[in-house]
């Protein structure tokens, strides 16, 4: 037969060829080990989710390849290093931790990826002009700005409370939501009793939210993680003083392993999230049943769907802007798929209706508040 | 004159009284022992002088000056070294390295010169080893010392304690039981030999021993304590023919052993 | 009497007299400021001093396996927090069969001595075979090796166990003969907590008979010093070794279940926190001394669960809790400057010469 | 008196088979075997997960024929054979109980898919046998390999090692030969497939390898190259060429094995500093990570424009750094003279988690930067150049290691270095000797604290920023392990464990989360297969060999 | 048969060959004494006996069972105990219980508070010390508690490294006439001594080792009379 054209790459920064018979090269960046590794490994079995239901793409099988980014600036880099050293990476979902973010990027972003952040909230990666923001880089968490000031907005108009109390735990997360939390509870006219911080990996709350109670605070928010959060949950209620006392937390607590730590207590906790009202079913019926089957437990943690939608949101971006040629071999031009993912409007995740920025934030601007009524997971949808 | 003076010198611990008011004088240039039942506070006196313990009463005066209560090292730097009852030597250096050690106080290299290494420190490095291996040869331990102390036998690691000792170059050595665990052939060569360092070195000697030999035999001088009392002092004939002191320490049998040592052709 | 004390003064000494008048100073001050303030009541005072005490009984009981251990080979066992957490996992999973039985609750004596029993073989297990394949070949090498086999063998349980297990937290079902608290006038305490605290002091008890008063234990006192001649007496040290081990996991067991009582979440990275400050508490303590490991558990809970309301909040200092494990480091540091072998420690540090 | 070695009974058989299935168990419900199903050593054929489950039982199998005396041959195979049967039993039993009851309600990697991968994907009523089959044949082939001549033996396995290594290490190894196009394109398309290599490549490689160690062994054993031995010219031209290697490393091995080195040399920097705490003196410090996060936190402060209007460079910050490190070396060294042993260990511990609490607290980040760390630290510049890749910053690490190496090695036999030897061994003798130990003590401490705020100032300067989670205990811990791992007290010892600790686990990285769990085994079988360390300490000899001669006259009883 | 057996044993320290083929009978009631210069190898020698070290040739045999499979403690149940050089004493424990633990092996509480009585007569500074921590007494205490510790196991056979050393003059007497007092109540001992006078005057026989080697062997009458002992071990010239 007549001869394909060899196709030509016109891409400013390159194209990656995929030959018949290879595989599409995802990698992830995100913290596989150490304490901190269920924050990343959930995501992990999110992306693996998503490639098992996507099954092939453009004919090819999808390889997915990563390495440990440490939840740290050092460990950022050296992932960073590895991985752009491969060429045949179209684009790398990561990372799991802001610092790691902003030393792994210009690197990445030199190496002509796509980079998608299941969890990086920290504002600068996405502010225009600032340093940390590098092209290439997306996410499909949510900038902490957004959800620390709704969380202000709800625990005010809807709950009416006055005084609030703040809870991080030294991660970048936490600290930046509740201190935007802190600002627009102040602004609205509340009065923050105390702003206390503690140790992921402690196990006794009860003196720190002991001392929290001497303030009176009505409303206890600590937008931390799974393993604290959800003991903080529980001691709360044995706290002379805080029985009465709302306690809220964020998407960094979505998880069945809260009910699951929390006991009882967690009737009545708050969490803030992204809107899941219309896609919770899709979640509920295909996600959760594929995820336990291919990982034996319920997610471990709480950017599965995060991870899901990134490697999804890349999947589309992909088949969008690749050239496949008559034998099979597939050229996916970087730029090109970059401006497909910032021009990425309506996709429809797990997570809500996704529309990114020029930036690269993605996520759905609607939070939501959910409310355990019962002990059993998922919450109930409240607010708006 | 004397080098070392005790005046009522007094340890305690908890109830026991373990030295009471002890009075000592130690003659410069002289070999001068100290004897007495086990657990009678010598070894608790010597504890006493090296800065090892504080005594609750009395003060020790080393060429009359108070040292009572300083730390071991400035008594070092004092002229003051000794020998421990069981051997204390740093186990996992080597037998010259052990030397070295002990001359720390007359070497002067900091962390600086010890960094850049001047001309001056490098020939001190020189000289010092030169008198370690003058030094192994005078105890006899030439070949040993790039052996690791703990590799030499009982005897010499004793030598080499000594050795160490005189590294410092001390004016007063204080000897605790020199010839423990030697025998009778090798006693009489420690004998000679801290006779030789008396006699060449100019070193005075306080010596803990309870081989009546070694004791009787180069003693000048002699102390002999008893629940931290002192009960008599003399020359070795006169402690010899002590009651108390044979009723406390000597023993029948031994004293009259002393004469039968005496009578060898070993003894000068 | 005045000359000889001023020979034995070294410029160090007023130094570090210096630093422990300034820490004493800080906590003294910051202390009347805090009451003067009159934020915290006096229940909440004594809510912070049982919660602490609670707590201090976990560290208690978890260093008591530190301090048995470091007392017969003088190392320290690092991977003594994972064997605890080790059987505190393990105890989730019968825990939650027991529960799933419908035993949990109608036969609560009974369920609890089946985890117990589980916690404890699993723990003492581990800790056996630890001991046969990371220390006994290193038996006469350097101390600080087999340091590192234990950290080794630290990692090893961590990521087996995780591996095994998964990543995530498992809970341990509330039993509800602990629920509710007994309230004696303004003092409230748990029922939970009083599980722990009664528990730590009776284990205390027991170990420190046995070690103070049994054949085995004065024969583990004599390994402790002396292997070759323990070996001389008769005593097979290799299987007295074991049994400290055996009971280090025992106590490991128990305290996994104390742990689970008060805090209800088991994961594989449950044993370093509470590892650590065990670790410390030992050493506070005394370490080798089986009431200075309680001691300093209880009063490192203390100083945790008190101290930062105390000494930090007075001063204006934000976020206080923060810095507890801080508190605690500092009066740790204060502590041995006067005590350089921890409370109960030996005072035998003046070896003959 | 001998003690006759146990012979390979049919006992000893079984024995062997369920301990060698017990470790295969281990290492599938841990969930090694699942995770490198589809990581090819040989692509479509054989899998790192296969061997990860079948290398345990062969390798117990070998490990107890090794130790065997006198067997026939037909029985040394059959008793093999049994006992690799026997590990394949117990792995289906595995498997068949995983039919039956849910075990993954309780250990999660029981999966579907790793029954699969332990039954070669042959279905259920197959799959077993297939294993068991496969196990037997494994072990006879044990037992065989065990009764060949031991030049064939040597040739069999380290073929087969060399093989899996390069099959593993696929990725690293195209890492460094793309830059070499015609390399490259010949080791991507004839040696490598996309995971693992061609099967025509590992018959290549394995004939290749095999051949080469069955020629070598074939030589006479060649002696141990000693620099030492050689004639200067030689002696110095060596020396040069290590120097140049060195020099040109990064230019070799391309950015990521730069980066690998660059950890490695910081590690070294921080190690060979706290050889001289530990190591010389003998003062067990838990809490190093203190003074590398003092030495980078000082280089952040400084240098960031977050913090400072008018922020000082990397050259002029470096000086405080040190000096600060220094202070703070004398500042935990004060009050701790007194302890001794683990008394010391815990309070340097504390000091380390004191110094992490403070920069991560909220109540001095307006000056230290709270959880949010310190960004936009400067680099070092040269000149104009601002040395900012990894390929860069390997110099400045290069010169640093340099310079601290030379600091060691003139400390190490000084009168301050025989001081802390001293002080190691034996502390109130010590004192006794004149030394003053405290002076003697703090001067260990502040030498340590300066070469790992050195450390940390590189650190900052390679990431341009500091976070509070970089400095946790687990800093520390390495350091130390590394210490000991390569031999304590020794220089080049602290290199060699730098190397394994810090080098080695990059190069794992394919392990991601298993990392861990191999480094914790890793660590134990090494500490306990060679405790004095990998690169022991060596006394220097000082009285050399004059005085041997005299000896050999001296009386075994030598008089004075 | 003789009540212990050492056969051409070869022992080491790493490579140190400290031993080069010792062989000494000892036959039941006897003392027998070693003696030799520092370093000849005589602690090695009973540190072998013991079991605390393995040869690398040949045996040990206690009434005619070669030792070799046994580990220390199990000998130590077979009747062999020592007073090893140095003392060794457990310094943390109380006086009492230290001499508990030399009892280790025993079961019968009657027999050994009789021990306990004759050890205390024996030593009645140690009775004054009872509750005393060990490790605070002087040396000449320590070694006697180091001798009543191995009596108290109340063996066939002794083994005494150095018993007198480092004890008061009076104390040597008392000490050699408890030897000969536990002997002549039907205990084998097997005496190293420096004190080589006092040894022969109460030993049956004696060996004198050089070196890692036996080079003279003979009851103890001859030997204090061999001119070469008496030039290298006894002082005399
Ligand atoms: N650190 C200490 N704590 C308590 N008691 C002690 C201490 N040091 C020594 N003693 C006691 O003080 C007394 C004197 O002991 P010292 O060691 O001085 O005796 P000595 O005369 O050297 O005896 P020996 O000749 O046996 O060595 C002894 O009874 C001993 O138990
Ligand atoms: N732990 C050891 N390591 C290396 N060599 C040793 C060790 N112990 C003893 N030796 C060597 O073995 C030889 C015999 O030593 P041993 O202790 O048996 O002598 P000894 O006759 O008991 O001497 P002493 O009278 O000094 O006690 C000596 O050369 C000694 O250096
Ligand atoms: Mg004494
Ligand atoms: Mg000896």
């Amino acid at each position: 037969g007549p001869r394909p054209e060899p196709y030509q790459c016109t891409d400013p920064i390159g194209c990656v060829k995929v030959a018949p018979g290879e595989p599409i090269h995802i990698a992830y960046a995100l913290v596989v080990a150490g304490p901190d590794e269920t924050l990343g490994i959930d995501s992990r079995n999110g992306i693996e989710v998503a490639i098992a239901m996507k099954g092939k793409l453009l004919g090819h099988d999808i390889k997915l390849t990563g390495e440990d980014e440490g939840c740290s600036a050092e460990g950022g880099q050296a992932a960073g290093t590895k991985l752009s050293a491969d060429p045949t990476i179209v684009a790398v979902i990561g990372t799991s931790c802001s610092s790691a973010a902003r030393v792994a990027m210009p690197l990445f972003s030199q190496a002509g990826f796509v980079v998608v952040s299941p969890s990086n909230t920290a504002p600068d990666l996405t502010e225009p002009g600032n340093p940390n923001n590098h092209p290439g880089y997306l996410r499909t968490s949510h900038n902490d700005k957004v959800q620390g000031a709704a969380a202000a907005k709800f625990a005010w108009e809807t709950l009416g409370v006055k005084k609030a109390a703040t809870i991080h735990d030294g991660s970048l997360y936490a600290q930046k939501l509740q201190e935007v939390f802190a600002e627009e509870f102040k602004k609205l006219g509340g009065t923050i009793t105390s702003q206390e911080a503690v140790d992921p990996n402690a196990t006794d709350f009860k003196s720190v939210l002991t001392s929290i109670a001497a303030g009176s605070p009505d409303f206890i928010y600590y937008p931390i993680f799974v393993k604290a959060g959800s003991l903080i949950t529980r001691q709360a209620k044995e706290v002379p003083g805080l029985e009465k006392v709302y306690l809220m937390g964020a998407d960094g607590m979505f998880s069945p392993d809260v009910p699951e730590g929390a006991g009882d207590a967690v009737v009545g906790l708050f969490l803030s999230s992204p809107d899941l009202a219309a896609f919770a079913a899709e979640y509920n019926s295909v996600f959760l049943p594929k995820y336990k089957e291919l990982f034996g437990t319920d997610p471990i943690s709480i950017f599965h769907a995060h991870a899901y939608d990134a490697a999804m949101m890349i999947f589309a971006a992909i088949e969008k802007v690749a050239v496949v040629q008559p034998d099979g071999t597939v050229y996916i031009p970087r730029q090109a798929l970059r401006d497909a993912m910032y021009a990425t409007k309506n996709f429809k995740g797990l997570t809500g209706n996704l529309s990114c920025t020029p930036t690269g934030d993605c996520a759905d601007p609607k939070i939501a508040v959910y409310e355990f009524k019962t002990t059993s997971y998922p919450p109930e949808r409240i607010w708006p | 004159m004397a080098i070392l003076v005790s005046k009522k010198v007094t340890k305690r611990f908890g109830g026991l009284e373990a030295l009471s008011k002890i009075d000592l004088e130690v003659r410069e240039q002289s070999i001068h022992s100290i004897i007495g039942p086990n657990g009678a506070g010598k070894t608790t006196f010597f504890n006493c002088v090296t800065g090892f313990y504080t005594p609750e009463e009395g003060e020790i005066l080393f060429n009359g000056r108070n040292i009572t209560g300083l730390s071991p090292d400035r008594v070092t730097h004092l002229g003051i070294s000794r020998t421990y009852q069981n051997i204390r030597l740093f186990k996992n250096m080597t037998a010259v390295e052990n030397i070295l050690v002990g001359m720390h106080p007359h070497l002067k290299a900091g962390l600086i010169g010890s960094v850049i290494r001047p001309s001056w420190v490098v020939k001190e490095e020189r000289e010092a080893l030169e008198e370690a291996k003058h030094l192994l040869r005078f105890v006899g331990l030439q070949g040993r010392g790039d052996m690791l102390a703990k590799n030499l036998p009982y005897g010499e690691q004793r030598r080499l304690e000594i050795a160490r000792a005189l590294a410092s170059r001390p004016k007063l050595l204080l000897l605790d039981e020199p010839t423990a665990g030697m025998n009778p052939s090798e006693t009489q060569d420690m004998i000679n030999f801290i006779r030789r360092l008396r006699d060449e070195l100019g070193i005075t000697i306080l010596l803990i021993e309870h081989q009546m030999r070694v004791v009787m035999n180069i003693s000048e001088l002699i102390t002999v304590l008893d629940f931290g009392q002192k009960i008599a002092e003399g020359t070795p004939l006169e402690i010899q023919r002590n009651e108390r002191v044979i009723e406390a320490y000597l023993g029948r049998g031994a004293a009259s052993g002393l004469g039968q040592v005496h009578a060898s052709p070993a003894a000068r | 009497m005045l000359r000889m004390w001023r020979q034995r003064v070294t410029l160090t000494d007023l130094v570090i007299w210096g630093l422990g008048i300034l820490i004493l100073v800080g906590v003294v001050w910051g202390s009347i400021q805090t009451l003067r303030l009159g934020k915290y009541t006096l229940a909440i005072w004594y809510d912070l001093i049982i919660t602490g005490l609670a707590l201090g009984g976990v560290y208690a009981l978890i260093a008591l396996g530190y301090t048995l251990v470091y007392g017969i080979l003088r190392m320290i066992n690092f991977a003594h927090s994972e064997i605890f957490m080790s059987g505190a996992f393990t105890a989730t999973f019968a825990a939650d069969a027991l529960y799933q039985a419908g035993w949990w609750n109608s036969y609560p004596v009974l369920s609890l001595l089946i985890v117990l029993l589980v916690a404890a073989t699993v723990s003492a297990t581990i800790a056996f075979s630890v001991e046969r394949i990371a220390y006994r070949p290193l038996r006469y090498a350097p101390r600080l090796v087999p340091l590192i086999t234990a950290i080794g063998t630290s990692f090893f349980l961590q990521y087996t166990f995780r591996g095994l297990y998964g990543s995530g937290q498992k809970g341990y079902p509330d039993m509800d003969i602990f629920q509710g608290a007994i309230v004696f006038g303004d003092v409230r305490i748990l029922k939970t907590q009083l599980v722990a605290i009664v528990g730590a002091v009776i284990m205390m008890v027991i170990l420190f008979s046995i070690v103070q008063y049994t054949k085995i234990g004065k024969a583990m006192r004599s390994v402790s010093e002396d292997k070759e001649t323990a070996a001389l007496m008769g005593i097979d040290v290799d299987r007295i070794i074991s049994t400290t081990f055996l009971l280090g996991g025992i106590s490991a067991g128990v305290a996994g279940i104390l742990f689970l009582i008060l805090f209800p979440v088991a994961h594989f990275f449950m044993g370093f926190v509470p590892g650590l400050k065990a670790f410390t508490s030992a050493v506070l303590g005394g370490i080798g001394n089986v009431p200075g490991a309680f001691l300093g558990g209880v009063l490192l809970g203390l100083l945790e669960s008190v101290g930062p309301s105390l000494f930090l909040d007075g001063l204006g200092i934000p976020a206080p809790y923060q810095l507890k494990d801080a508190i605690a480091f500092t009066i740790l540091v204060f502590i041995l400057i006067f005590r350089p072998t921890g409370i109960l420690g030996e005072r035998m540090a003046q070896t003959k010469l | 008196m001998q003690i006759s070695a146990p012979s390979f009974s049919w006992k000893e058989a079984v024995r062997v088979g369920v301990l060698g299935g017990a470790i295969a168990i281990l290492i599938s419900l841990v969930g090694m075997v699942a995770a490198f199903g589809e990581r090819y050593i040989v692509y479509g054929w054989f899998s790192m997960g296969q061997v990860l489950f079948l290398a345990p039982i062969l390798f117990m199998v070998s490990l107890t024929l090794r130790r065997e005396k006198a067997s026939t041959s037909s029985k040394t195979v059959l008793h093999s054979l049994l006992a690799g049967a026997v590990g394949g039993v117990m792995l289906a039993v595995l498997v068949l109980l995983g039919q039956v009851i849910n075990l993954r309600a309780v250990l999660v990697n029981a999966s579907p898919r790793l029954y699969g991968m332990l039954t070669f994907n042959q279905g259920l009523p197959a799959g077993p046998f297939v294993l068991i089959a496969v196990t037997a044949l494994l072990g006879a082939v044990a037992g065989a390999y065990h009764l060949l001549p031991p030049r064939w033996q040597r040739t069999l396995s380290q073929a087969v090692i060399w093989l899996i290594l390069t099959g593993l290490m696929r990725d690293l190894i195209m890492n460094i030969v793309v830059r070499w196009r015609l390399v490259g394109e010949l080791f991507k398309t004839v040696l490598f497939a996309s995971s693992g290599l061609q099967p025509i490549g590992a018959i290549v490689l394995l004939l290749l390898i095999g051949g080469l160690v069955y020629w070598r062994s074939g030589q006479p054993a060649g002696r141990g190259f000693s620099l030492k031995n050689q004639p200067p010219t030689i002696r110095w031209a060596s020396i040069a060429g290590i120097v140049l290697i060195f020099l040109t490393l990064p230019q070799i091995l391309g950015v990521y094995f730069s980066e690998i080195l660059d950890n490695v040399m910081m590690y070294i920097l921080m190690g060979l500093g706290l050889n001289i705490v530990v190591g010389f003196a003998g003062l067990l410090d838990l809490g190093y990570v203190a003074f590398f996060a003092i030495g980078a936190y000082t280089m952040g402060v400084l240098t960031s424009p977050e913090l400072r209007a008018e922020p000082l460079t990397y050259w002029q910050a470096l000086p405080f750094a040190l000096v600060i490190s220094f202070i703070s070396g004398l500042i935990l060294g004060l009050p701790v003279l007194k302890l001794r042993g683990d008394y010391l260990a815990i309070v340097t511990l504390g000091f380390g988690e004191i110094v992490r609490l403070l920069v991560l607290s909220d109540w001095l980040r307006p000056w230290l930067g709270g959880t949010q760390g310190i960004q936009l630290i400067a680099q070092p510049r040269i000149g104009s150049m601002v040395l900012n890749t990894q390929e860069e910053l390997y110099y400045l690490f290069l010169l640093g290691v340099g310079i601290i190496l030379f600091i060691a090695i003139r400390l190490k036999d000084s009168r301050l270095g025989r001081a802390w030897m001293a002080l190691r061994e034996d502390e109130d003798v010590a004192m006794a000797m004149g030394i003053n130990h405290v002076v003697v003590k703090l001067l260990a401490f502040a030498t340590g604290a300066v070469f790992s705020g050195l450390a940390g100032t590189i650190f900052a300067a390679k990431l341009t920023s500091v976070y509070p989670h970089s400095m946790n205990f687990l800093v520390s811990i390495n350091v130390l392990a590394l210490l000991i791992l390569g031999g304590m007290g020794s220089i080049p010892g602290a290199f060699v464990g730098a190397l394994v600790l810090i080098g080695a686990p990059e190069l794992l990285r394919e392990f991601a989360e298993f990392r861990y769990l191999v480094y914790g085994a890793l660590l134990v079988t090494m500490m306990v297969t060679r405790p004095e360390g990998l690169w022991p300490e060596e006394r220097r000899r000082l009285e050399l060999h004059e005085a041997e001669e005299e000896l050999k006259g001296a009386e075994p009883v030598p008089a004075s | 048969m003789p009540i212990l057996e050492v056969d051409n044993i070869h022992s080491y320290y790493g490579h140190i060959h400290a031993l080069k083929g010792i062989s000494i009978s000892v036959k039941k009631g006897e003392i027998v004494t070693l003696i030799g210069a520092n370093g000849a190898g005589k602690t090695t020698t009973l540190r072998t006996i013991s079991g605390l070290m393995k040869p690398r040739h040949g045996h040990v045999r206690l009434e005619g069972e070669d030792l070799a499979p046994y580990k220390p403690h199990e000998i130590v149940y077979k009747g062999v105990a020592m007073v090893p050089e140095g003392r060794r004493i457990f310094t943390r424990l109380t006086v009492m219980e230290n001499l508990e633990m030399g009892a280790y092996t025993r079961t019968s509480k009657p027999e050994i508070e009789q021990d306990l009585d004759r050890v205390f007569a024996l030593f009645p500074r140690l009775k004054e010390r009872r509750r005393q921590i060990a490790g605070t007494l002087s040396g000449g205490e320590q070694q006697m508690l180091a001798i009543g510790r191995a009596l108290m196991a109340r063996p066939r056979i002794l083994l005494m490294d150095e018993p007198s050393m480092g004890l008061a003059p009076v104390l040597v007497e008392a000490i050699f006439d408890t030897i000969q007092q536990i002997n002549k109540e039907g205990t084998t001992i097997l005496l190293v001594e420096q004190n080589a006078l006092m040894a022969f005057s109460i030993a049956h026989r004696g060996y004198v080792l050089q070196t890692g080697e036996i080079v003279l062997q003979d009851n103890a009458e001859n030997l204090k009379k061999n001119p070469m002992v008496q030039k290298a071990y006894l002082g005399m010239e």
